[in-house]
This record gives structure tokens, sequence and C-alpha cells, in this order.
């Protein structure tokens, strides 16, 4: 049947497509979309940057492979989805339809990755999905898309385990009010509950609060001696010079995102020993050989440490797609395929995928001693014990 | 309830939030601007601090004048090349609020853009004076109390400016009535161009302040800007005072409010507050009743 | 009477601009009010026009009471006034301007097409046909007294209150002013209420002149007789001359 | 007001839609039909904000809000409602919410008006946001709405409907009234007009179509999330198409909007570095050097032509 979408593949090929197929012959063209501007941009260059790197490094060693048969450069066609879900929906159609990449990698954010979602199945074009971690997509039964990262319910519902296996009796929750923070929570409470856990407080706030004066007084006097702080980076930042001019004490202060980041390791230095926050990666970590040169490559090129978390599962992506190439090339069914039935060697481990989730990869649990993020959960992957928050400085 | 920590981050956060007030205040008052751009000159303020101070070591408290006198020099690039034009076009003064507003919003996003892509999307911070100094039963981290101090004195200073220079004196008369001051000889013009260098360059000061201790990256500016409206209507269009009393009274209610109603309801509690003393007193907590018409 | 102002104070901030003045206006009459600046003259037709609220004292106009209306349901009885300082819909033309009046007014026409139509006949009248498509900010002080009166005469009004729309005119002006006024007087068959201190056009005009001073009524009469009273006189032109 | 309506220009407004859509309908790319939609959009919502701001001169800095809440709405009763129903609720919802904050609001004008919608949009957000944290949600992902044809169709009709209603609005004696009313309230209610009746039903009106056009939207996302849903950037935007393309009569906010999805998909395809940039510097030079508009501009030419 001549459908509806040869006719027009044909007139845009005809109209548009003129300088990609000039370029596409040489250069194996990878799609994606990340927020340069507005709410989420100042989470994006990390996985921007690791992007970059693994580019560099492929080209560096002569190409991607595709399917075993010769190498082929990489070249990014990328663009800003302004921190607007729909924006970023649209740019994977324009990606796909327009401008005909070969690959794509995904954007950042989990409400990017849900909006997405969508458009990669309608074109079943394979997308492997990184800085994104909910529960919503895992029913979504989608055959076209992957997550790197372990979901909330993962990071939530673990949460306790750790705690009991340090002890921790009585601890008090804040939250942002943003999804990620809320769907933890969502598993954190009942876990705690579970795990006779008391919480002595617990509160939300608002993505502009602007002073946690008030809110950390109140958490100081219900004297938990673990604080859960499901938060963003920016109130992070927050909580940790509140904590100290409050003089919150407890010996268990766990930030959700944050920590790790680099702007906070500058502000706060040693002041940052002992907070605890999520990730499953450490590069000291001996079983799995590809994670201190994927750290020592990332703080050479950008002279900063890669971040635990963003940076690992974009780069895990990005591996996972490699690999999944060069073993059956760019035809996008069979790299469907490749991605749902294989075992991928990241720089964080084997990982395999059932459905849409990774459950190659154990969640974990880092804390930050010394100025280093080292697992501290589960067992089988730990680079150090727990160590109780020593006074602030 | 009434703890001295609390009042303490009442101060900490109301000083600043004072501070951004003023500046914007003085540019509404005296031209019917809406400067929606604002926080985005404390963005570079705050950027120009970072820079001197982790490439050329200089102390960001020495650095927060210099860094003002930039800011200023920046407004007063903003006056000549497109602000003089714009105050002299009827046809753009008769709705000057709606087209100042999207004259400053086209600058808004044309600096956020550039700043982004001049300083990445990377946030920033450093670490300076990072004590944590007790005073009495309360307790504050070095630079917000140094952040305190500059955006209080630097309040009084402008508050003082215009209750005892000339120049100040001119200012006040512009925003009581320009067409009687132009008549007792009071260059508008000139008048318009100190405006502009003094919101600029308090914006760029905010900025320099801001940095000691918080996060500094290209989309920070928006926030500030959007408090920095919330008082000054609360505290009436062109007062000064009800600048300075509205943002240390948000300041309150930032950390008071929180700690009794919780934090869930932080932002409906100040969205809420806001739209009451509106509804109440539409001319703003310190307008007389003719601004608000 | 087709209005009767009845013992109005108005004060603003505890300071009286009027103090229980009375006065009634018959049918048909063109009446003065005259007083200096400050006098209360403008108070007085803000309270009938509902632009101000009395703080005592009543209104009424063809026998019922018009406090506490709005100025639009009072503009719909049938009263219509202009500003001392013009002001026109400075962006629209002259034609809106008088159109607006009449599609709102007391004879509150549906249709823009036939008020615009309406518009040009009572720009026609006042001779302002020539600059009717022009834009209201575009006109001349005169031209603009004279679209301030075309437009309250859109609103077809039985009472009209104009608010010096002779002082700043040159004595030639004021000379056309005054036909013009008595033109519209006849035309309309309206009651006019002017307050003016151009006095030889009052005298001219009114039938019947009320003196205002310090927002008191100081005299009441017929124009020969308010000119010969020694009070108004003595308030008015100040030292006998 | 403005010259009388002129049917041949309605005749051959519609034909041109129809024509437009069936072409996109059958012969445009999944993509080009979600660029579509989305102008559509955009031209619904300038429009929509110009029957109030533009013609009265009460600037909303918060008409976000009506977006939003159609779009919560919608979340809200999906797979309860039919689609047209849920719709027509977010539309009239978005009316009440708008009379009803109207009274209040109407008080104050100039800044103080700006300030305060600014503020309700983000008290109501606020409001939505605690609502869904204690509901447990952590934003509501929707299946089997409608599909992106039908999106679009819904997106231009309401198109259509909001250029026609602020078209024949400004032919009216509302529309006189109104203009009066941004000319002058105090001169406009002394001859007659009810000012603060016509203000309502303005804001009214200009809440109704993005009300709807808030749902349609969630069709197309599928996904809701109150801090998004309510993203004061999306006031912001309706704003700046409205005064590219001028706030004199309807076919501004339509050029406005055109002129300015259309630039700005060329240049995030082509200039993503710099194209917001650009696009700020845009609207600096559009308001001090084109202040009455594209459409004004054309309007002036045309009359010095043919003069």
């Amino acid at each position: 049947m001549l459908s509806k979408r040869t006719v027009i593949g044909l007139l845009t090929a005809a109209l548009l497509s003129i300088p990609a197929t000039v370029q596409g012959a040489e250069k194996v063209r990878v799609g994606y979309s990340i927020s340069r501007t507005g709410l989420y941009a100042v989470a994006t260059p990390v996985q921007q940057q690791t992007y970059e790197l693994w580019r560099d490094q492929i080209n560096a060693a002569g190409g991607l492979s595709i399917g075993g048969k010769g190498k082929r450069q990489i070249e990014f066609v990328s663009y800003d989805d302004q921190s607007e879900p729909s924006k970023a929906a649209q740019i994977y159609e324009k990606l796909i339809s327009s401008d005909k990449v070969d690959l794509l990698l995904s954007p950042w954010g989990t409400a990017t990755h849900i909006a997405v979602a969508p458009v990669v199945e309608r074109h079943k074009f394979p997308l492997i999905g990184s800085t994104a971690s909910t529960t919503l997509v895992r029913d979504l039964g989608a055959k076209y898309m992957w997550f790197t990262e372990v979901t909330p319910a993962d990071f939530g519902g673990d949460l306790p385990k750790l705690l009991g296996s340090i002890g921790i009796k009585r601890v008090a929750i804040i939250a942002m009010q943003l999804p990620l923070a809320l769907e933890t929570k969502k598993f954190l409470v009942p876990a705690l509950h579970q795990a006779g856990i008391e919480i002595v407080f617990d509160q939300e706030y608002p993505p502009d609060i602007k002073d946690m004066t008030g809110l950390l007084t109140s958490v100081k006097g219900a004297a938990p001696d673990g604080v859960i702080a499901l938060s963003y980076p920016n109130d992070s930042m927050l909580y940790l010079s509140t904590a100290r001019e409050v003089g919150l004490t407890a010996k268990f202060q766990f930030l959700e995102i944050g920590p790790t980041e680099a702007f906070i390791q500058h502000k706060f230095g040693e002041n940052l020993d002992g907070i605890v926050t999520i990730g499953h990666w450490s590069p000291d970590q001996k079983a799995w050989p590809k994670a201190r040169p994927f750290y020592d490559a990332y703080k050479a090129r950008f002279n900063e440490a890669p971040d635990n978390l963003d940076s690992v599962v974009s780069y895990m992506s990005a591996e996972i797609l490699q690999q999944a190439v060069e073993k059956v090339g760019l035809n996008h069914e069979k790299i469907r395929e490749a991605i749902a039935t294989g075992t991928f060697d990241t720089i964080n481990g084997l990982v395999r995928f059932k459905g849409a989730t990774n459950v190659g990869t154990p969640n974990g649990y880092l804390q930050i001693q010394k100025g280093v993020p080292q697992i501290i959960w589960p067992d089988q992957i730990k680079t150090a014990d727990f160590q109780p928050k020593g006074p602030w400085k | 309830m009434l703890s001295f920590q609390l009042l303490i981050a009442a101060l900490a956060t109301g000083s600043v939030y004072a501070l951004i007030a003023v500046g914007l205040n003085l540019i509404y008052g005296t031209m019917r601007l809406l400067n929606v751009a604002h926080g985005d000159l404390v963005m570079l303020g705050a950027y120009a601090t970072y820079w001197s101070f982790s490439l050329l070591h200089v102390d960001p408290l020495i650095a927060v004048p210099f860094v003002g006198l930039l800011a200023a020099g920046i407004g007063a690039a903003a006056y000549f090349f497109l602000f003089q034009h714009f105050l002299r076009t009827g046809s753009l003064t008769d709705r000057i609020e709606a087209n100042s507003l999207l004259v400053f919003f086209g600058l808004s996003i044309a600096i956020e853009n550039l700043a982004s892509l001049a300083f990445s999307g990377n946030p920033q911070a450093y670490e300076y004076l990072d004590r944590v100094i007790r005073i009495g039963s309360a307790s504050i981290v070095g630079n917000r109390l140094a952040a305190l101090i500059i955006a209080l004195c630097t309040c009084i200073g402008v508050l003082l400016f215009f209750r005892l220079t000339t120049l100040g004196l001119a200012v006040r008369a512009i925003i009581q009535s320009r067409d009687a001051a132009e008549i007792v000889g009071v260059s508008a013009r000139k008048t318009y161009l100190l405006t502009f260098c003094i919101g600029f360059g308090l914006a760029g000061m905010t900025g320099a302040v801001v940095s000691l201790y918080s996060q500094i990256w290209p989309f920070m500016g928006f926030s500030y800007t959007i408090v920095g409206f919330v008082i000054i209507i609360l505290g009436g269009l062109g007062n000064i005072v009800g600048s300075i009393v509205g943002g240390l009274l948000l300041g309150v209610l930032e950390t008071f409010g929180v700690a009794a109603v919780g934090a869930n309801y932080r932002s409906i509690l100040i969205y809420g507050v806001f739209i009451a003393i509106i509804i109440i007193r539409p001319q703003g907590l310190f307008g007389t009743k003719s601004t608000a018409r | 009477m087709i209005l009767e102002v009845d013992h109005v104070t108005k004060r603003f901030n505890g300071v009286a601009a009027v103090r229980g003045v009375s006065f009634s206006v018959p049918e048909g009459a063109i009446f003065g009010l005259m007083g200096a600046n400050g006098a209360g003259k403008t108070t007085i037709f803000s309270m009938i026009a509902g632009n101000e609220q009395p703080t005592s004292g009543d209104i009424r106009f063809q026998g019922s009471s018009i406090q506490g209306l709005r100025p639009w349901r009072i503009s719909r009885l049938g009263i219509a006034r202009t500003f001392q300082i013009v002001r026109p819909f400075p962006a629209l033309t002259c034609r809106e301007n008088v159109a607006l009046a009449v599609l709102y007014g007391a004879g509150q026409d549906s249709s823009p097409a036939r008020a615009m139509r309406v518009a040009g006949e009572i720009l026609n009248e006042v001779k302002l046909a020539t600059v009717a498509d022009e834009e209201a900010r575009r006109l001349t002080l005169v031209s603009r007294k004279r679209l301030e009166i075309a437009r309250a005469l859109g609103a077809r009004p039985k009472l009209l209150l104009l608010d010096e729309v002779l002082a700043g005119l040159t004595p030639m002006e004021v000379e056309a002013a005054v036909e013009l006024l008595r033109h519209i007087h006849r035309r309309y068959q309206l009651t006019i209420v002017m307050v003016e201190h151009v006095l030889r056009a009052l005298m001219r005009l009114c039938t019947e002149i009320a003196v205002l001073d310090h927002g008191e009524k100081i005299a009441e009469g017929s124009p020969q007789a308010v000119s010969a009273d020694p009070v108004v006189v003595k308030a008015y032109f100040g030292a006998p001359q | 007001m403005r010259p009388l309506h002129d049917v041949r220009i309605i005749i051959a407004a519609l034909v041109t839609t129809a024509a437009v859509v069936v072409g996109v309908l059958f012969f445009a790319s999944d993509y080009f039909i979600d660029f579509a939609t989305s102008l559509a959009m955009w031209i619904a919502l300038s429009e929509s904000w110009t029957l109030l701001s533009g013609m009265t001169g009460y600037v909303s800095l918060g008409h976000v809000v009506f977006f939003g809440l159609g779009g919560y709405l919608t979340v809200l009763t999906f797979g309860m409602l039919p689609i047209w129903a849920a719709l027509a609720l977010s539309g009239a919802c978005a009316t009440g919410l708008a009379v009803l904050v109207g009274f209040p609001c109407f008080r104050v004008r100039g800044p103080y008006f700006v300030i305060l919608t600014f503020g309700l949009s983000e008290f109501v957000k606020y409001i939505v946001v605690n609502v869904e944290a204690r509901a447990s949600k952590f934003g509501r992902l929707i299946f089997g709405g409608p599909d992106p044809n039908e999106v679009f169709l819904i997106m231009v009709g309401l198109a259509v409907a909001a250029f026609f209603l602020s078209y024949f609005i400004r032919r009216s004696r509302l529309g006189a009234g109104l203009r009066g009313i941004r000319e002058d309230e105090i001169a406009a209610e002394t001859t007659g007009v009810p000012v603060a009746r016509l203000k309502l039903i303005a804001f009214g009106l200009s809440a109704l179509i993005p009300g709807i056009a808030g749902g349609a939207f969630l069709f197309r996302s599928g996904y809701f999330e109150p801090i998004q849903a309510f993203n004061p950037s999306i006031s912001f935007s309706m704003i700046t198409m409205a005064v590219i393309g001028g706030t004199d009569d309807a076919y501004g906010p339509l050029i406005g909007a055109v002129a300015l999805v259309t630039l700005s998909e060329l240049l995030w395809a082509n200039a993503p570095e710099i194209y917001m940039t650009v696009l700020g510097l845009l609207l600096v030079v559009f308001v001090i050097w084109v202040p009455d508009g594209i459409e004004g501009r054309l309007r002036n030419w045309w009359k010095t032509q043919r003069a």
C-alpha cells in the first residue's frame, strides 16, 4: 500500500534530506534532546558531557563498529528541549522522521522520558533510557524503551533495610513536592512501617522554598536519629547550610539528589562527609573493571569527577547501545531484539533487562567519606562501611 | 516558636529580599518600567563575584562594590541603547507597563541563554567564610551573616541617599510627580539615567551577596525577580521604605510562617498573604491610594 | 425640577470641599455654577455624575434620588458630563469616541453600525466632521473640548453637565463655543448645567446662576441679580473695583 | 471599534483553514502534525489572552492558570467522562474561576493587576501541588486518549473559535465598551459603560478557550504534573505572541503566533545554541521599534499603498 507515510517520506526526502544524505554515508548519526535551558538545565550538563566523552572515545578508537562489519564515526544531532517534556517529544519525532538519525540516546529526566516513550513506540525505534526513574513507565509495557536506572520503588523500598542494618530507630522525612521525591516517599513510608522504624516527623516542601530554618528547627525538635531528605540539588544545598546552623546532628542524614554534584562538593567540602545519598556505582569497586578507567577519563576531560548517578546511567545506556549495534548492525528491529535479550558489560557491571527494567544492576546507597562517595550498601558491592555522621565543622 | 534562630534566619533572608526589591522599585517608581530582567542582573553579579574569586582570588567582600559598579555600567548602557528611545516614544509609554515588561522579558531570555552558553549550565558555588558563628542562642554560617550585614547596610545606605542628598531628592521628586519635578528644574532624563545605574547596580550587588551562600547558575534569576515583584507590590510601588519593610516581612513569613503552618504550605501561605493584602489594601501596605489606579 | 441638589456636603479626609449646598435646576434651563478655583464646582459635578459620593445630603434627578448609583447607571438615566481636563479615548477616532457613548449612554443603541452613523451626525452638529476619523489624541485642545461635548451628546442626555468647556479658549473661540452651546441646547432640547469662570459667557447664556465660594453657596438668581450682589462681588472679584 | 465584519474574509478564512487541515491530515508527517497542533494551540491561547488584555488594557500575567486548570480537570476526569464533556467542563470551570477571581482582581489596575494575576496563578499552582501530594500522586500518566490527529482537529477548532470570538467581539458593542475601558476607565463609566460587568465578561471569555486548550494539550502530552502544567512561561509566551503580532485586531495574535512558532521551529532546528537568545532580542526589537505589532505595520502599509 502506498501509505501516507511513504508519500511524505518521498516528499521530505526530496525536499529536506539532501544535506543528510551527503554526510550520512560517512557517519552514524545519533540523536538526542537535552534541556540546555529552563528548570532542568542545572542538572543536564553531566549527561551531555558523558555523551560527548563516549562519542570522542569511540571516534578516537576508529568509530562505532556496525555489526562487526567495519567502523563508522559518530556524529551527534541534538536539540534543546527547554525543560519542556512536550517539546522533547516533538524533538524525538523530528529526529526520527525528519532528521532520520540512525540511533537515539535519551534525554534528561523522568518526565521527559515519559513524554518521549509514546514517540519511540510509534516509530518502533529503540531507545535506552538513563536519567529517569519511575514506576509509571514500568507499567507502560514499552517494547522499545529500557531504563538503566533503578526505580524509586527500589531506593525508597530498600532504605529501611540499610537503616535497620545500622540501628536507626527514629526517622524524620522531608520531601520536595516533585515527582521523583514523592514517588520515592510512596515506597519508603510503608517499608519503614514494615521494618518497625518510627517516623517522628513527616513534611513536604514546595520547589521554590528559599529558607529551611523553620523546617529543620522542627525536625531537630522531633529528635530523630535519622533524617531522610527526599531532595533535589538546590534544596540539598539549603539543607546542608541550614542543618549546620540549627545544629542538626542525627547520625544518619540522607539527601536524595545533590551530594555527588560538583558544586555542592565545592561549597561544603569536608562538611559533606557522612552524608548518604542514592547511587550504586563507585570507581573503587574492583568487580567492575571498566569503572575506574571511565572515572579517570571523565576527570581528565572535564576536570571534575563524573556524577555517580547521572553520568553513570547515561554512559551505561550508551555502552549498551554500542554493544548491541556492534552485534547486529543498525536495523532497529534487530537492535531491539539484541537489547531485550542480551547481557551487557558496563561500567556498573553486567546489565540485562526484564521488560523495561534493568535487573542486572543492584540498587545501592553511597556515603561521602573524606570527600569520596563510597558504596555502603548492599554488602555484595560495598566499598566501605557506614560511618555515623560526625559533628558539623 | 519565637526563637532567636528563626529571627536571624528571617533577617538573613529578608534583608536580601529587601535589597532586591529596592533596586526593582526604584526603576518602577521613577519610570514605571517593570524590570523582569532584574533577577538576571543578580545572576550576572553572582557570576562576576564567583569568577573574580575563583580566577583572580579577589575577596568577595571587596568585590561587592565593584560588581555593583559593573552592573551600574550595564544599567547605563541599557538606558542609552534601549530605554532612552523607549521613554521618548509615545505609543510605547501609553501602555508602558506591558511594553516594558516585554522588553525586559526579551532581555531576560537573551541574558540567561547567553550566560548559559558562556558559563555552561553547570551550577557553581564556592567556599567562603564557612564557619558557623554563634550569636547568643542562635548560630549562622559566616557567609550568610556577611550577606545579611551587607544587604542591610546597603538598604540603609540607599535610604539615606534618598533622604539626604540632592540627587536622591530629585529621584524622589520624580517618583512623586514627574511634571511637577520638571517644573522645579529636576531633569527627568538625568534622573532616569541615575536610577538605571542605581537600580542595576543594586541588582549586581545583590548577586554578589547571594553568591556568598548560594549556588549560581544561568537560570537562577527568575525566582529572585518574582520575589522582588511580590515585595514591591506589597510595600507599595515607588515606596523605598515599603520595599525594605516588605522584604523583611517576607523573610519573617518564610521562616516563622513555615515553622507555624508547615513547609507544605509555604508557597500557598506566601502567595495567599500577598493576594489577601492586595485585595484588602489595593495600594500595598505602605502605598497611597493614588498609586493603585 | 429636573435636578435637585439637596444640602450636599463632601469631605476629603475631613476637609470639606462642598458644604451644605442646595440648588434646583428647572427643565430646559441653562444653569450656571460660578466660583473661583477650589470653590467646589467640579466636586458637585462629580457627585451628580456619580464619580464621587456625597458625604451627606441628597441628589435627585427627575424627582428620584440618584444617590449611590454607579456613574454608568446615572448616565443611562440621562445625565452626561464633560471633564474639565478633557478625557477623550486617545487612541480611538472621534467617530468611535462618540459612537461608544451612543452605544452605552441613555440611548442604548445595540448596533455598532448605526452608532457610527449617529456619531457622524453629532460630530457634524459640533463642527468636527472634518476630523471625524482622526485619532482623538491628534486633536487640538479646542477640538478636544468639542469632542468632549459631542461624546456627552452621544449618550443622549436630558441633562448635560459642562465643566469649564470655555476655559482656555481665545475670545473668538469662546464666541463660537457660545453659539454652539445655544445651538445644541435648542437642537437636543437639553437642560444644561455649566461650571465656568469665564463670567461674560455665563452671563450671556444662563437663565440662572448659583455662586460658590469655599464650598458654600453664597448667592443664586438671575445673571443680573447675581452680578449685582455685593457678596458675590466681594468674594469673586476680591477688592471692589 | 473596528470596521464591520466582512463576510468575504470570514468565508476565505474558513475555507483556507479547512484546506490546510485536510492537507495536513492527508499529506503531512507526524512531526508536522505535531507542529501544526502546537501552532493552533498558541493561536488559540494568544487570541484568548487579547480578549482581556488587548481589549481592556488589564495585562494578565497569570493566564496559564486556566490552561493548567483545564489540564488538571481533564486528567482527573479521564476515563470517567467522554472527551467532549471533559473539555467542556474544563472550559466552564476556567470561565468560572475567572469570574470568581475577577471580583477582587479588578479592584486594582496597572502593575498591581499584572503581578496579582501572576500571584494568583502561582497560588492555584501550589494548591494543586499540595492536593496532588496529599493524594500520593507523583505526576499522572494517561493512556488511550484521542490520537494525535484528533487532538490536532480539536486544537484547530479552538484556534478558529478563538479567532472568530476575538474578531466578532472587536466589532461588537461589547468590544467598543472594552476599548473604552482600556482608553479611560473613568470616562467610559461616565459615558454609560458598565465597566465592572464588562471586565468580568471579558475575563471569563478570555479564560474559556485556554481552559479547553489545557485539556486538549493533556491528551497530546499524556502526562500531568502541576509544576509543568502551571508553568508561568506559558503566560509569558501568550503575551509575547500577541504583542509581536499586534493586539489591535484579531489578525494580530494570529500573525504573532504563526511568526513566532514558525521562527522558533526554524531556529531551534538550525541554530539551537543561539535560538533562545535570538528570540529574546527579537522581542526587544519588536516592542521598541515595531510597537504596534506586525499587524499594525501591515495595516499602515496597506493604508499608504491605497492612499
